[in-house]
């Protein structure tokens, strides 16, 4: 018999697979919270094993109703939102929508959210024990909730108490808490989270914005204020996940208007060991999976074998 | 439900901001149920702004010439921002992303005949756009669609020619009194339900807010059913970002329904008329 | 003679004047800081008499050399820059550009910068002197200086006793002084520059961003990060802009961002008594006069017959 | 110098992503010097990406065929990032934001001759762009130019033959000796130095960073002036921004120069070598 060509042992492709606490993603790629739905939404647009992960819409133990509408508005190469957490609840997220993810072989990491300490830790108490979780993500940086709200990102010690306490709420589970960049200086915070038993920090969520509509004169959004993503932010959050990694031994996840490979690839070298895909999703529903691939590709032609070789190799000038 | 890349076949210039544009992807076409949408970029490329793509409702199949079969969707643009000003400069050749059909369409159950006889579909403006293939749909049923079309001025009256093919009432009116009744498309409307007591009529409206709302009140008041398709920003289109909301009565802990996916035809009685959502 | 049909009694225009401690400003467009070099060199491109103002670039009282170039890179609907203060002096701005200025009809702000409090007393002095010049910006804010810098904008009471003590320095100029926006909450540095005595408050400075060429690995400045600046900023902007107008009796100039005339009614509508227009002016040389003729044709086609009918304007939902 | 709405006559694809591209404008054709630029706006719209305009030289002066008075300039560019890939693409007819002439050309004094008799253009790649303008000027001033002319390959050695119509030697390099020697510009000119140890020779070089250090490094080593034409990030080409300075070893608390102003033509003895701007 004739040997087939392609019937050669298959090329061994650069490892793209990363650690964040002891967890293996089988590469950097996930997908951002409040931008990727329960992840079941974009099963028929892409292919969920592609990524490494997915955060799914920041959950609360009881479900939120969210903001009165408009919600979302575009701006300049980004876009403010002011949902307000709305969200179906931790339980009927375990039973309707766990299920259906845990068919697909990448992490699921459940953001929470909450408006009382207590709030969060029952959150985290009742997901330590569902398996199909890989991590949760301590969402302390919400601009979107009323002033009722506390907040736990205005000052560090607030940040230490609050990812202390999940940490206790939720042991069995690796804890990563996601920071804000609405703050003077995000290392104090980043510390604090780290001293306090995260295990990973995500970097960053939302700037506070807002618009006008000269019109009616009226904000754009009824919240008044919003959260602004998308490419516009990428500087800002490069630039903060860069601070970050200096600051911290902690993974850092890099997120904040990716929607490349070259994206990508710049919170890597900054340091980030993974990153997230946010508002990309939205007008590009295949964007993270399209990414992932653009990474192993990026590797194979500049022939890196790991993609370890990239991340923090951020060089100087001469 | 489809992710695609597809082509602008042609753009035409319906006078007053309008355009009639055609886009060839007959995977999409055959999957069309009235009232549906689709989310489009306007601009070629990913990174361009505006970022986030635009809801369009499908106005109507368009079909091979020879075959008759599905080869894409025609949608009616109107220029009002950023993207639809790209959108209807296009030229033909050009290659866009577009995500559809999207969303949950009008209820047209097999045995919708049963309860109503007569169909008042209630356009203003652009909300023309999701009613021929409903009129379509509801002749195939043999429920008569009767069209209240309003608009500011005559050239709002765009696209009645389908309609017109159709064989089924046309009742227009603007604000300015250029074409049929002078006012408010709910006048008429008004009218021909006090004239016509009946329960076996059903309501149907797009169009702006203030209008919709006014054909719902006509609606409970004369104790009818009224489907509405609604308006909202988008932020994706396919039920993850919960930008699209409007407010709903029904409680439950979830009083917010999303346009993209629990619409955007819904029934007019599960919408708070008084947040307007955009 | 037959009457001219154009020679009848001018329809009195919108008035669009705005006073800022205690100086009239014909309209509320001036050009930002940084943007306009020292105002000359747009001279040929627009009439520098159909602005307000002009904020010069920030003078020290001896000349800074600045940054070692890359020192600026486009990002999504922005860009960065680290240009380091780069300036002539202070001495050879009065002499070799202000003589220039004073020809035109409009105003004529200078932005100062120090490394050290003392050196802007100095500068402050040093202009206090000579007329010509409409009001000082105080600048604590550039992100784009040495570790070796002060910085006056991490803690308000820094930010206090600077204010205070330029006060003292030039007591004949209204002081004005500019926002960082990379702060936790910008609120207590505007209270904290009134109660030390600022006549105004100009908000906001650039967000600092970073960004990183893939290829070589290294940051796209040779600062590593500098300040986000142009329409990517204007939700942060303009939300910093509401909250200092709520926070704050003194008059507040809106900056970020602002290049249509769309924006400017924004940010008028959110509070600001007066507007900046910056990057804009980069690619678009005309910008500011542009932006000012589009409000009077605004105003005219509105039927305002006054600014301050759109200032602080600001409506929210029923 | 002027800020003009300029109208894109032709696009010409050069080969290897080099493009030429004549815009009309005869106003600021009429006040080019050899060695400035335009800036310009590589999309329709002022508010779109890229928002900064970009800097090209003017590599000729397009005549009205039949007047032969300048009616616009033209460019050649070559696509290496998003405002390039939208400008090489743009159709004929389309209107853009065009400021200049800018910069500094270079120096060209009428007593050039008696310092000068040959001078020795150096190119790499789109480097070429400044040089067919000052061929002529040293032409008329009596001044021989030899003209070095490198590439990777021999793709990237366009727009030679205005060169060749000149009359003028050229000596083509490529790096894959595709087209004249193999090798780096640099050699051929080094040999012609070597052979021609004279003190009435001057260099010009526009290219990349590495080249045109080089070159600079020749000219000291014979004790010869060499202006090059410098490239670095702009924010805003008017002199305003400060974002496009070179180092210069020149002191007096002023080490760095613009290159929308200063230059960007320059003394290359004016240039710190050591720190490159982009
Ligand atoms: C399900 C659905 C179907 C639609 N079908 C059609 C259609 O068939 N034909 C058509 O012309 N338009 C339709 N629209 C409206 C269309 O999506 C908007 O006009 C478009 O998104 C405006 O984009 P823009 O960039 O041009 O405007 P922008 O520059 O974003 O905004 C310009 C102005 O338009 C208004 N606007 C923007 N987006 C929306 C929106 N999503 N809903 C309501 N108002 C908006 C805003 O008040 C804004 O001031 C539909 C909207 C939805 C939600
Ligand atoms: C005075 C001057 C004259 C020039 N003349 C010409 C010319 O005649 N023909 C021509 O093709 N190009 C010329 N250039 C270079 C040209 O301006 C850049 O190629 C262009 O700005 C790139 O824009 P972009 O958006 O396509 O690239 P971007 O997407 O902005 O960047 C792509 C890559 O190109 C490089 N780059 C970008 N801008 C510059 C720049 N200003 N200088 C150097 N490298 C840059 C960067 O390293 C970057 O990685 C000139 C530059 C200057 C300063
Ligand atoms: C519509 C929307 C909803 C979001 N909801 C959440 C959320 O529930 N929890 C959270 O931690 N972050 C939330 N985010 C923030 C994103 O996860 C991400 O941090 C941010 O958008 C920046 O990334 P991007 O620029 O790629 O979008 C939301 C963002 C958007 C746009
Ligand atoms: C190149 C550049 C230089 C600047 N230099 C100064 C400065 O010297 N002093 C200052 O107070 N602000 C400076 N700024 C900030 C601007 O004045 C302005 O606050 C900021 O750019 C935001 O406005 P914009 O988005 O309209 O540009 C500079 C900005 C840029 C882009
Ligand atoms: S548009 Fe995103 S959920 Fe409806
Ligand atoms: S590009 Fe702005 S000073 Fe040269």
């Amino acid at each position: 018999m004739k040997p087939n060509p392609n019937d050669r042992a298959p090329l061994k492709g650069p490892r793209l697979g990363v650690e964040i606490a002891g967890v293996h993603f089988k590469n950097p790629v996930m997908t951002a919270s409040g931008t990727f739905g329960y992840g079941l939404e974009f099963a028929r647009y892409m292919d969920l094993n592609a990524i490494g992960g997915i955060v799914v819409k920041g959950l609360s133990m009881k479900p939120i109703p969210g903001n009165p509408p408009p919600r979302v508005y575009e701006t300049a190469s980004g876009m403010l939102n002011a949902i307000g957490w709305q969200n179906i609840g931790a339980a009927e997220f375990v039973e309707e929508k766990l299920p259906g993810l845990r068919d697909y072989d990448t992490n699921v990491i459940v953001n929470i959210v909450g408006f009382e300490l207590e709030e969060y830790l029952e959150v985290a108490r009742f997901l330590n024990d569902h398996p199909g979780i890989h991590a949760l993500e301590l969402n302390i940086s919400c601009p979107n909730v009323g002033k009722g709200g506390f907040h736990f990102n205005k000052d560090p010690r607030d940040t230490h108490r609050i990812t202390a306490e999940v940490r206790k709420a939720s042991p069995r589970l690796p804890l990563w808490v996601k920071l804000s960049p609405n703050v003077t200086d995000i290392r104090e915070f980043a510390r604090a989270a780290e001293e306090a038993g995260a295990d990973a920090l995500s970097v960053i969520n939302t700037l506070v914005g807002m618009a006008i509509d000269v019109r009616s004169r009226r904000p754009r959004l009824r919240f008044r204020t919003g959260g602004l993503s998308g490419p516009a932010i990428k500087p800002v959050a490069l630039r903060m996940v860069w601070e970050t990694c200096q600051a911290v031994r902690i993974p850092v996840i890099g997120i904040g208007g990716i929607s490349t490979t070259e994206d990508a690839l710049e919170f890597l070298i900054a340091g980030a060991r993974a990153v997230q895909v946010g508002t990309a999703n939205f007008y590009e529903p295949a964007a993270s999976e399209r990414i992932a691939l653009g990474l192993a590709e990026y590797c194979r032609s500049h022939r890196i074998d790991d993609i370890h070789e990239i991340i923090g190799s951020l060089k100087d000038y001469e | 439900m489809l992710d695609k890349k597809v082509k602008i076949k042609a753009v035409r210039d319906l006078g007053a901001g309008n355009h009639l544009i055609v886009i060839a992807s007959p995977e999409q076409a055959r999957l069309v149920r009235p009232g549906q949408f689709v989310m489009l970029k306007c601009v070629e490329n990913t990174g361009e702004n505006p970022l986030l793509r635009r809801p369009f409702t499908i106005f109507n199949i368009h079909r091979n010439a020879r075959s008759g079969k599905p080869a894409g969707v025609e949608l009616l643009v109107k220029e009002v921002g950023v993207g639809t000003r790209r959108l209807v400069s296009a030229r033909p050749g050009q290659t866009l992303d577009c995500l559809g059909p999207q969303g949950h369409g009008f209820q047209l159950p097999s045995d919708l005949p049963s309860r109503v006889t007569t169909a008042c579909l209630v356009a203003g403006g652009v909300g023309i756009a999701p009613l021929l293939l409903l009129a379509e749909s509801l002749l195939a049923l043999r429920v008569k669609p009767i069209l209240f079309y309003g608009g500011g001025t005559v050239a709002d009256l765009v696209l009645r020619e389908p309609f017109e093919r159709l064989g089924i009432d046309i009742i227009t009116s603007t604000e300015d009194g250029s074409h049929g009744e002078r006012g408010l498309v709910t006048e008429p409307l008004a009218q021909f339900l006090r004239i016509h007591p009946r329960k076996d009529i059903r309501l149907y409206a797009c169009g702006p807010w203030g209008m919709m709302r006014a054909v719902h009140e006509l609606a409970v008041g004369h104790d009818l059913q009224c489907e509405v398709s609604l308006e909202a920003r988008m932020g994706c289109g396919l039920g993850a970002c919960l930008g699209c909301v409007v407010a709903s009565p029904a409680a439950e802990g979830r009083p917010y329904l999303r346009v993209c996916q629990d619409g955007p035809v819904m029934n007019s009685r599960l919408v708070r008329w008084d947040i307007e959502p955009v």
